[in-house]
Order: C-alpha cells, then structure tokens, then sequence
C-alpha cells in the first residue's frame, strides 16, 4: 500500500511525459488528484497503522522502507502542500511548455520527498535531500527572472557546502559504523571509544541540516531565495521542500542519533531560540512581502527546532505538530502572496494597502494565516505553540518557554505590520480597480484555511488521533 | 607510503593550479588532471570501480560540461588578459602560503594521532549496488530525472 | 450518551435556535424557550433523586467532560430548571413590546445551560468553564436593560469577574493539592494553603449568592436590568449556584470542622450581611430595589446557617436558599407585575393597589409573610433551623439574625403599606389586574411557599436531609416545628415588636412609606445612610474613585512606560532588524563566510 | 601504519577543502566558483574512498563514491544552466552582478 505514495506520482510522471498530446492542465489535474488522494490515505492510516503494527515494509528485496506515526503527519502536510503548489501553478504560470516543466519538477520533488520520508539510511536521506535540492535549484529559476536566477544561485552555493559537510560526516561515519542505517548506525556509536570523532561527525550533519533548514546563523540563502522565486515555487519551497529536506532529517535523525549528548542538544535549542528571536526581528522592517514571510518562517521552523531538541516525548509530538501546521499556515500565507502578485504585479508592501476590500477571499484567509502563525486560540498555531511552551517547561527548561512565549509578542508585532500594510487600513489610491482573484487561487486558499481552522477547534481528536501516537516512537 | 605522499602532492599542485589558472579553459583542464590523479589515488585504495567512474565521468564529462559553459561565455581579449594577470596574483598570492601553512601545522600537530577503525568483512561493489543499496539506484534515476527536467527548464527557450 | 447530558444540550439547542431565528414568526422564541425549560424540567425531575456518574474524554490529563448527579445536584438542577419554566412562562408576557427579546430569550437558556453544566460538572476546570460563562450571560443580560444597563453590567462583570478570579486562584490550590480535579475525590483537610484555597472558593461561591461585599452591582441592576432576569438571576439561579457550591466545599471537598476560624468567619460574613443589607433595605423608597436588598441580606441567613458547621445549620441554610429563591423570584414577580401595570415601581406614587390587583396583593401577602418567617410559612422553618444552629455556636449571632427578623419584617409591612393598602392615587385608579401569563407563576410559588411550610416534611426529609447523609444528621429529624420551643416564642415576640413598631411609626409619620424615616434620620444611622446613599461603603464604587486617582497619579509613570514600549522597546527591536539586516549583505560570499563561522562555532561547542 | 595513512591522508584532504573554499571566497567568476565546489566534492570523495580502504567496507564506500559522482554530474549540469542564463541576463560571469537581493 505504501509504495504507492511513490509508484503513483512515478506513473503519472511517466504517462505525462510518455504521450506529448498530454496537455500541461491534465498534468495539472491528476498530480492535485493524487496529492489529494495522499493527504486522504494518509490521513486515514493511523487507526489501521496501529492495529497491524506494519510499520517496516520492503519492496524489492532488502528495499526497505519505513513508516511511522510521525511520518503519516509529514506525509499528510506533504500531499497539502503539494496539492496547493499544484493549483497555484495552474493559475499563476502562463506559458504551457514552463507549466509542463514545472510539474514534471513537482513530481519528481513529490517522489523525492515521500521517499525521504520512508527512509531509514543516512546516505539514502542525503541522496534524496540532494536531488530534492537540485529540483529547488530549477525550481526557483523556472522563469528565469534575474533576481529569480540569483536567489537560485545563492542557495546552490550555500546547499553546496551543506552538502560537503554532510558528507564528510558521513565519510567520518564510515569509519566507525560498518552500516549506513540509521538503528546500525546508532548501535555503532554506543559501542565505539572515541566521543570526539562521534560528536564531529554528529556535528558536521547537524551544521549541514541547519544551512538546509534556513536557522538563523546558517539562513542566508532562504530570504533571497524565497522573496525572488516564482509564487508557485515559493509556496511549495517555503510551505514544505526546506521542511522536508532539512527539519524532516534533524527531526528524524534526532529519535536515534542526535539524541544522546546533552552539549548537542543545547546546541540545537540556542540555534532554535536564535532563528526566533532574529527571524522575528528580522520580519519587522522587511518591505517586501515574501521576503517578511521568508523571515517569518525562518523564526517559526526555529519553534520546531527548539523542540526538538528538548528530546523528550511530548516535546518531540508538539514539533511535529508545529511542523504539520506551519506547512498549513506558512503556505496559506505564501498563496496570500501568490494572489496579491498576480493582481498587483509587485511584492512592494509600500504599494499595497486596504486590498481587503478589493479581495475579500484573500484578505480573510490572510488573516487566518496571520492568526494561526501569531499563536491566537482557537486556530491550530495555537495549540502547537502552546505544546511547545508547555513540553519546555514539563522538561524543565524555564527560560526557553518563557522566551517563546514572549517571541510570540514579536511574532504578533510583525504580522500585524503585515496586515496593515497589506490587507487592512486606507485603500492605496490607484488600487481601486482591483479585483479578488480566481477560483484557481480562492480554492487553495479556502481549502488551508479551512485546514487550519479545523485542525484548530477540533483540536482534541487531532491530538489523540495523529499527535500523542507520535510519541510512540520513542518507545520502539 | 612515499608513492601515496607523491601522489597527493600532485593531486594539491593540481589543484593549486586549477585555482590560480588564468583561462577559465585552463583551469577546466586542471580539473580534469585532478581528476585523473585522483582516480590512480583510488587504484591504489583498491576501490576500482569508483576509479573507473571518477575517471569517465569527473575526468571526462563534466569537462565537457565546463568547457561547453566557459565557450558559451565571452572569450576574454588580450588586454584584459593583461589586466586580469595583475588582479588574479594580487588576489591568489596567498593561497600557497597558507596551504604551506597549514600543511606544517597539520603535520607538525601529528594530526590525527590515534584513530580506531572498526573493521568489517569485505564486500563487492556489485553486490553492494544491486542487492543492498538499490534505493541509492533509484534514486540516482530520480537525481537524473532531476537534471533533465532542470535543463529542459533552464535550456529550452532561451533560443527566443 | 448519557441522559445525564440532556438538561445541558436541551437548553443549549434551543438557545442556538433562538440565536438562528429571524423576527418572522412572532412567538417562535417564545415558544421554543418554553419548550425547552419545560422538557429541562421534565427531565429533571426524571433525574431527581437518581445516583448516575457520565464521563466523556475531552483533553485528557484529568480535565474531561465529566458529570455526576447525586440527591444534592439533582435537587438543585430541579429546581434551576423550575425557575428558568416560570421565568421564562412569565417573561412571555412580561416581555412584551420591551426590546431584543431574542438576546433575552438566548441569555436565559444559556444561563440555563450554563447552571445546570456547572452543577453537574464533576470536574473543576469543566465547572469552571460554565461558572465563567455564567458571568457572560449576566453580562450580556444585563446590558439590554435601560439607558444605564450597560454601565451596570460592567460593573456587574468587573465584581463577579474579580470574584472569579479568586475562585480560579482557589481552584489551581485544590487542584494542586488534591493532585486531581474530579471533584467527587476531593477530600482535603484543612492546611494553612487548603484554608487559603477554601477561603478563595468561598469568595467565588458567595459573591455568586451576592453577599457583601460583592453584592453592589445587584441594587444596580434591579433598576436598569430586564425585570424577569432579577426573579431569575439574583433572586433564584445565583442563590441556587452560589449556595450550591459553598456547601459543597464546606460538606464534601474540606474537611471543616465547627471550631475552626474559617467557620467563624463565614458566620462573621453572614451575620454582617443579614444587618448591614436589611437596614438599607429598610429605608429605600423603590419597590425593586428593596427588593433587591433583601436579596441581599437573605444571603447572609444561609452563609450563616452553613458556617455554623452543625447539621441543624447546615440543613437551615440549605433550606432556606430553596425558600428564598421561591418567594424572592415570586416578590419580584410581583414587582414586575406592578410595574408593568402601574407603569412605576416607585412606592411614593403607588398605593392602594389591592383592589385592583387581589391576587398579585394575595401572593405578595403570602410571600412577604414568608420572608419575615411568620408561622406556618416556609422562611419560618428555614429560619427557625438556622437560629438554631446559631444559638448552638453563639449567641451572638443568634442575636444579629433575630435583629435582621425585626428588620425584614418591618422593611416588608412598610413596603405593603405603601404598595398595596393606604388611600390608592388618581393615576393608580384605572389599575387592572396582571394578565394570566404573569398570573401563574406567582399563584404556583405562592403556593409552594405555603406547601413548604405547612408541610416542611416534604422539602427537608425528601430532598435536604438526604444530602447530608445519616451519618451528619446524628439521628435527628429536623422537621417539623423546632423542637425548642423558646424559639418559637423569641420569634413571635419580634414579629409582634416589628408590627407594633410599625403601627406606631406609621401613625406617627402619617403614612405607610414613612414608618422608618425614624431610622433613617436617627442620630448615628443618619450620617450613616448618608455616607451610603454617597455610595461610600461600594466596594465598587469606592475602588472606582480610587482606581481614577490613582490613574491621574500614575498618568506620568504610565508615559515613562509607553515610551519604553513604544520608543524604546519598539525601537531597539527596529535598530535591531536594521543591523541584522545590514549583515544581509546579497554578496554569497559573505553568506558563505558567516556560515562556515558559525559551523565552526558549533563544532567546537560540542566536540568541546 | 593505517593510523599514520589516515592522518597522511586527512591532512591532505584538509588542505583540499582549504584550497577549493579559499577559490570560493575570492574568485569574481562565477564558473571558478562552481570549479571550487568541484574541489570540495572530490576531496569528501577521497575521504569517503579511503575511509572505506581503511575499515575493509570498501564496497559501501565504492557505492556511496559512485552514487556521489553521479550527483555531481546532475548538480554541475543544472549549475551550468544557471550559471548560463545569468550570463544571458547581464552579459557577463561577474558574481558582483548577483548582489541586489539584500537586507
């Protein structure tokens, strides 16, 4: 069953690119078809998961994969996001030959990504993160804008020594583990003398995944990159690709091989609590509009991180929560932007102002965006949030809670920037003619919100049903 | 020992060279030599068939890869030559001296002086490739599935 | 689904029904609020006397939605649900032609709701939950009344929700202490931080009664507040939950024992209460707001009665809540009759209304009889029994009820004299008769006041002495006439005073209404009543004036603060952004150069 | 003997990445940046390769090297596209064209 979360999108690939009567729109269809129908599957394993305990499966012999409770959460946001990328890229790119190239990419990325999800070995996770990157590369660049191809540039430098330095840990790795996989590998580590080659192997990944990730001393590339990229990109870089190629693997590799050391878990909560507080600063005086969003989702991935981190349990499920919903919120806000580009032809925010009025759609769901990022009950940021704060403090870590608490107040100071510059206050003159977008963009945008919403006030059985089981992995 | 110490020499002269070259063809070409003394550094770590890979594809293709790109940009005139020589010494001067450099204080440090290997039963290539590892192939389809859309993407119009 | 849920989810459909209705078919509100207090009441009486525990898995870690019925709150829910159906059959017609009648209708169901949620809920935050919502609704209730309603429900809203809060505090200790928040598994005994906790629930708990000194904002809102919310809120439902919730600390979640400070303390509270309240209840001049005093000072009786700690008390101020909420809700319903029919609630313009209006005159009697603990009515066996527990623990606050007696029973002949005998007015002259919508109600307490007291079996051997168990009560039957029977006579004696004392005020003051002017106007209660009437012993009102003094003082530090939040904080969170910003540099370079430090850094942080 | 190898070897690989990041940071030249990166990745090759030679897992290693040569490939080829439609864009392989995303 689980190997269709590969085989199916391969297919389509394979039936799009086969035939050139296909046109890019039928392409369009059936990947928002089959991104669909993986958030569905996925979201309706968890009761069944459980029951048949099966967890590891192979395909061809040795080919093995693996699914867990915090997969399914990832897998889920995955197909989301894929999914809204989908839509915006029907309605947002004109010329049919860029449209066509674009899904292609999309599907890759999609196989890439779920395969990322299932794997167990860090040389395979390394592998698919890379091409994962390659297709961002191309991603960002589609349209081959000049700022488009400097903020590709940029990132290809900077994922270029994230790759270097993954892979020397991994050639330190080698030298001491006889496998690449990641339980083998964590048994190597128990038994083998030298601590020091160990943490600088461990140290060296973790370096790689945080230029991957966008934290703050490593997140250089991620505005430039963000604020330049096509709108259909962007939402699909900042809603789930940077996640999965880089909080995905910390998160994944910090169940069974960051979590020991405490010097490296510290570690790992200063770089969190850093990309907040800088992220949000940051957000504050940006001008343009992705660009605040870029910074926005630099200080929110540092929640994750600060998460995990922690190591415990509970604080591992709220990061996984906040994972799931910044997806959600973080590409609402994108296609937010998405439509306000496609409208007004510009990201300036002194050139907008008062567009609620024009679009209606958009501002509303902007606002829920903005309400679920801020951590406002009753939208699902919220209860994310609040796990975090609660997991740091249940672990001890009083200043840590007290400081995401109090980051939430910036959180709140820059967003609402952001809406008044925006969507709120005095109509711009000269924006009198414009009007909400399409259904192209309305749907996508209707369906997050109702995402976030949802996932909000039916809070409790998202937590029993797809958060605590994650705690389960600790145990196996 | 001493060959091996040879060798690597070569491969950092090589190097050095590829850095400090002033054609971008020449450095395209100090590349490929780096690449070749790398692949005979790998005969010699007994790890063939990675040889023969480094050899074909680093030494060869992305060679190809490079000069293609290098010509599709503008050659440089005579006079900028010139020009460039000046800024490129004042600019890369340094950089054999703090190879030098670094190279006495690694060595002068025994750097790393006692390192354990764990060491496991060998294994081929092949059988690593074909029976233990075949996600790495399919996801090398995926990473060449990749780069062709990424070229198609890049490349296809930019006739117009 | 347990049944145990109906009595919540009923009102609280019918509520969302209301709130979903548009003016179209008149009456529709009407009916469906009738509906459903009937099918409440219906279902609770169903409940009544049964044992069912009901629990449904909401957020885990110990706060999920989870109900217990037992005698007390089956008893409590029945009689909620008693009063919201009278209410809501009287405000039918009461209502008529007033304004936002679907705001109306909407607040009581969820007040409903929220009182029944609140009694059964057998988890803290759960109770919680409902009592805050509850604050809402009187909120809300309160502010479609008159011009000043909405400052009234302010001031409603900050008293009761200061009170909350203390209660909240309360809760966090027991549930720390106790390590659960079931409350049926609370059992604590009284350490110095479980005194604390009990004496912030007990804040909660009384200030829901009304009692001083919370009870500011219930004067206020007799005049400004849609009447049949007075008959339900102050005078029935908040009595129910308040008293409701105190004995339930006091007999179940504390171990308190008759010695102990806490239990002189809410004596002390009650009996201060019981005074204070009926001498300005003696000296108002507004039907309504009389009233509403004594709303007041009926309070002070059962915290009395339930501090005394001992069976007789206890079963006396459980008793009496019931008796109050009854003949309190029938008074005010009487009141609203008045007004609705002489158009003024104001005791100097009415008179002589007893012809015309003989069966609202004939409730009133019987229920003024009632509050002044005349035998054989309900509030003589209730108060009877507190007395008792009073005397039993001092006799001085034996002394400070019976003085309240004296009181009452003055306060309420002078608000009969002026009200409904004496020489009627001119205006008054075309008077009628209340409409039977309005009728009933009063006729159905009225009556219930008489059955309580004629045959008090009923209500105490049915439904109170259950609550208390076999255990408590020691053997003892405490109905019927009080077994000593000086009681009795002390009590007579004081009524027989207190009408005395009114005929010869009356005589000497020319009228009904100025029987008391001589208290009013007495040496020391003179200034007194002034300084009060100056609303200088409001709590409220006095924090207000404090509270603007303090403003004008702290206007220059609050600049301070502004400027180091908005210039400062703000500010330096600017600058802040600028600099980082300024590392922005666009050249990769620089990018490649800061990460590879920061790489460094890291590494050498752990490997260290 | 192995010990002294590794440490032979680590050293160079060191000066390796030193040189590769040193072209990096100075060059003007986009195309010499990306030969830099080149560098870098045939250096963590030789450490993947030798790290296999020492602990007898040559067979990982070699996979692990071949997959990774294959990667550069399809990285340089995409880096090139890129690298030619900047080119495009401004005219030449300046890396000081590519600063106007900032702040």
């Amino acid at each position: 069953m689980f190997s269709l979360l590969v085989l199916v999108p391969f297919l389509i690939l394979v039936a799009v690119n086969l035939s050139k009567k296909v046109a890019p729109n039928v392409a369009c269809s059936l990947t928002a078809l089959a991104t669909l129908a993986q958030a569905g599957f996925v979201v309706s394993l968890p009761g069944t998961l459980l029951k048949t305990n099966n967890v590891i499966f192979t395909w061809l012999p040795d080919f093995k994969l693996a699914i867990d409770e915090f997969s399914i959460v990832v897998l889920a946001a995955i197909g989301i996001v894929a999914f809204v990328a989908c839509c915006v890229a029907r309605s947002t790119i004109n010329d049919p030959g860029q449209r066509a190239t674009f899904m292609n990419l999309l599907l890759v990325a999609l196989i890439g990504m779920n395969t990322t999800v299932m794997l167990r070995d860090i040389f395979s996770i390394y592998l698919f993160v890379e091409t994962i990157a390659i297709i961002s590369f191309v991603l960002i660049s589609i349209d081959r804008g000049r700022l488009a191809l400097e903020g590709a540039f940029k990132y290809l430098m900077l994922s270029a020594f994230a790759t270097i330095l993954m892979l020397s840990s991994i050639a330190l790795m080698l030298l001491f583990s006889p496998t690449l996989e990641l339980s083998g590998l964590a048994e190597a580590m128990s038994v083998y003398p030298n601590p020091i080659l160990i943490k600088l192997s461990i140290g060296l990944f973790l370096c790689g995944l945080f230029i991957k990730s966008g934290l703050f001393p490593f997140h250089w590339w991620l505005p430039d990159a963000y604020s330049a990229a096509h709108s259909a990109a962007s939402v699909l870089l900042a809603g789930i690709i940077t996640k999965v190629v880089g909080v995905y693997v910390l998160m994944r590799l910090s169940l069974s091989i960051f979590g020991e050391s405490l010097h490296i878990q510290a570690m790992v909560m200063a770089v969190g609590a850093l990309s907040i507080i800088t992220g949000a600063v940051l957000a504050m005086t940006q001008k343009n509009f992705k660009r605040m969003l870029a910074y926005s989702s630099i200080s929110q991935v540092g929640y994750i991180i600060l998460a995990t981190g922690v190591g415990t349990p509970f604080a591992f499920a709220a990061a996984a929560f906040h994972f799931f919903n910044h997806a959600t919120f973080k590409s609402l806000l994108f296609v937010n932007a998405a439509s306000v580009e496609k409208r007004l032809g510009t990201m300036d925010m002194r050139e907008m102002g008062g567009l609620s009025n024009r679009m209606p759609a958009t501002g509303i769901t902007s606002l829920v965006g903005f309400l679920s990022t801020a951590g406002l009950p009753p939208f699902s940021g919220f209860w994310s949030k609040f796990m975090i704060v609660l997991a740091l403090w249940a672990a001890g870590k009083y200043f840590y809670a007290a400081f995401a608490l109090l980051a939430s107040i910036l959180t709140l100071g820059y967003m609402l920037i952001l809406q008044r510059n925006v969507f709120f206050g005095k109509l711009k003159d000269g924006l009198g003619g414009v009007k909400e977008v399409g259904p192209g963009l309305v749907i996508p945008q209707l369906v997050l919100a109702a995402i976030i919403v949802l996932v909000g006030v039916c809070f409790p059985f998202v937590l029993n049903k797809f958060i605590f089981p994650v705690q389960s992995i600790f145990l196996k | 020992m001493m060959i091996d110490l040879i060798l690597l020499s070569v491969l950092l002269i090589m190097v050095i060279w590829t850095v400090m070259a002033i054609r971008l063809v020449r450095s395209a070409v100090g590349l490929a030599l780096t690449s070749v003394v790398l692949s005979i550094l790998m005969f010699r770590l007994n790890a063939s068939l990675a040889a023969v890979f480094e050899l074909s594809v680093c030494a060869g293709l992305i060679s190809v890869i490079f000069i293609t790109t290098i010509s599709f940009t503008r050659r440089m005139s005579k006079s900028d030559f010139k020009t460039r020589r000046r800024q490129r010494l004042s600019k890369f001067w340094p950089l054999p001296l703090i190879i030098i450099a670094a190279a006495i204080l690694l060595f002068w440090r025994h750097f790393p002086s006692e390192v354990i290997f764990i060491r496991v039963p060998a294994e081929n290539v092949r059988d690593v490739l074909w029976n233990t590892r075949h996600i790495d192939l399919f996801g090398q389809v995926l990473v060449l599935l990749a780069g062709a859309f990424g070229v198609v993407a890049l490349f296809k119009e930019n006739k117009k | 689904m347990s049944i145990l849920i109906l009595p919540i989810f009923i009102p609280l459909v019918a509520a969302v029904l209301i709130l979903a209705t548009r003016g179209k078919p008149r009456g529709l509100k009407e009916a469906l609020t009738l509906v459903a207090t009937a099918a409440t009441l219906a279902i609770s009486v169903q409940l009544f006397g049964k044992e069912i525990s009901f629990i449904l898995p909401w957020i885990g870690h110990g706060i999920d939605l989870s109900l217990r019925l037992d005698r007390f709150s089956g008893f409590i829910v029945l009689f909620a649900s008693l009063f919201a159906f009278l209410t809501a059959l009287y405000s039918v017609v009461s209502m008529r032609g007033k304004d936002h009648p679907k705001q109306f209708y909407f607040y009581l169901l969820i007040i409903l709701v929220c009182t029944n949620a609140a009694v059964l809920a057998n988890n803290l935050i759960f109770m919680l939950f409902f009592w805050e919502g509850i604050l809402l609704a009187i909120f809300g209730m309160i502010a479609i009344g008159n011009k000043n309603a909405f400052k009234t429900a302010t001031k409603a809203f900050i008293i009761v929700g200061i009170s909350d809060l203390c209660m909240m505090g309360g809760l966090a200790i027991t549930g720390y202490l106790a390590s659960t928040l079931t409350i049926s598994q609370i059992h604590l005994e009284l350490t110095p931080l479980a005194s604390i906790a009990f004496v912030l629930l007990m804040i909660g708990a009384i200030a829901k009664g009304g009692s001083m000194p919370f009870h500011s904002w219930i004067p206020s809102a007799a005049t400004d507040a849609p009447l049949p919310f007075m008959a339900l809120m102050p005078a029935a439902l908040e009595k129910l939950l308040g008293i409701y919730f105190l004995s339930r600390i006091t007999l179940e979640m504390f171990k308190l024992s008759a010695g102990s400070w806490i239990s002189i303390t809410m004596m002390t509270i009650g009996a201060a209460t019981i005074i204070l309240a009926v001498m300005m209840a003696l000296v108002q001049k507004e039907y309504k707001r009389l009233l509403s005093y004594h709303a007041i000072s009926q309070v002070g009786y059962m915290i009395l009665g339930i501090g005394t700690c001992v069976p007789a008390g206890i079963i006396g101020g459980i008793f009496h809540m019931v008796n109050n909420a009854l003949y309190k809700s029938c008074l005010f319903f009487t009141a609203g009759s008045v007004e609705k029919q002489a158009g003024t609630t104001d005791l100097e313009r009415l008179g002589g209304l007893w012809k015309q209006m003989p069966i609202t005159f004939a409730c009133f009697v019987i229920t003024a009889l009632s509050i002044s603990g005349v035998p054989p009515f309900n509030g003589f066996f209730s108060k009877e029994l507190i007395y008792d527990g009073a005397l039993e623990r001092g006799k001085i606050f034996y002394l400070a009820a019976l003085i309240g007696s004296f009181f009452t029973a003055a306060s309420f002949l002078k608000l009969g004299h002026a009200a409904f005998c004496g020489k009627a007015s001119q205006e008054n002259r075309r008077v009628k008769e209340a409409p039977l919508g309005m009728l009933v109600p009063m006729a159905v307490i009225a009556f219930l006041c008489i059955l309580f007291g004629v045959y008090n079996q009923l209500p105490i051997e049915k439904f109170i002495q259950p609550i208390l168990g076999h255990a408590r009560l020691e053997g003892h039957n405490f109905s019927g006439f009080p077994a000593n029977a000086w009681l009795t006579l002390t009590t007579i004696v004081v009524l027989i005073a207190a009408l005395i004392h009114h005929l010869i005020a009356a005589k000497a003051a020319g009228s009904g209404l100025k029987a008391s002017e001589h208290i009013h106007h007495a040496p020391v209660l003179g200034t007194i009543y002034q300084a009060a009437e100056r609303k200088w012993f409001d709590p409220y009102e006095v924090g207000m004036k404090v509270v603007h003094i303090a403003s004008l003082l702290l206007m220059a530090i609050d600049r301070i603060i502004d400027w180091l939040y908005d210039g400062f904080l703000a500010g330096t969170a600017f600058l802040a952004s600028r600099a980082l910003a300024l590392l922005q540099t666009g050249n990769y370079v620089v990018y490649i150069v800061w990460s590879l430090v920061s790489a460094a850094v890291a590494l050498a942080f752990m490997v260290k | 003997m192995n010990v002294s190898l590794f440490g032979l070897f680590s050293v160079f690989v060191i000066l390796l990445f030193i040189a590769g990041t040193y072209s990096i940071l100075v060059t003007f030249n986009l195309i010499r940046a990306l030969i830099g990166i080149e560098i870098l990745i045939k250096a963590v090759t030789l450490l993947i390769i030798l790290a296999g030679y020492l602990t007898g897992n040559l067979g990982l290693a070699q996979a692990i090297a071949i997959t990774l040569i294959v990667i550069e490939v399809v990285f340089m080829v995409v880096a090139g596209g890129i690298v030619l439609s900047i080119f495009r864009h401004h005219g030449t392989i300046d890396t000081r064209n590519l600063r106007d995303l900032k702040g």
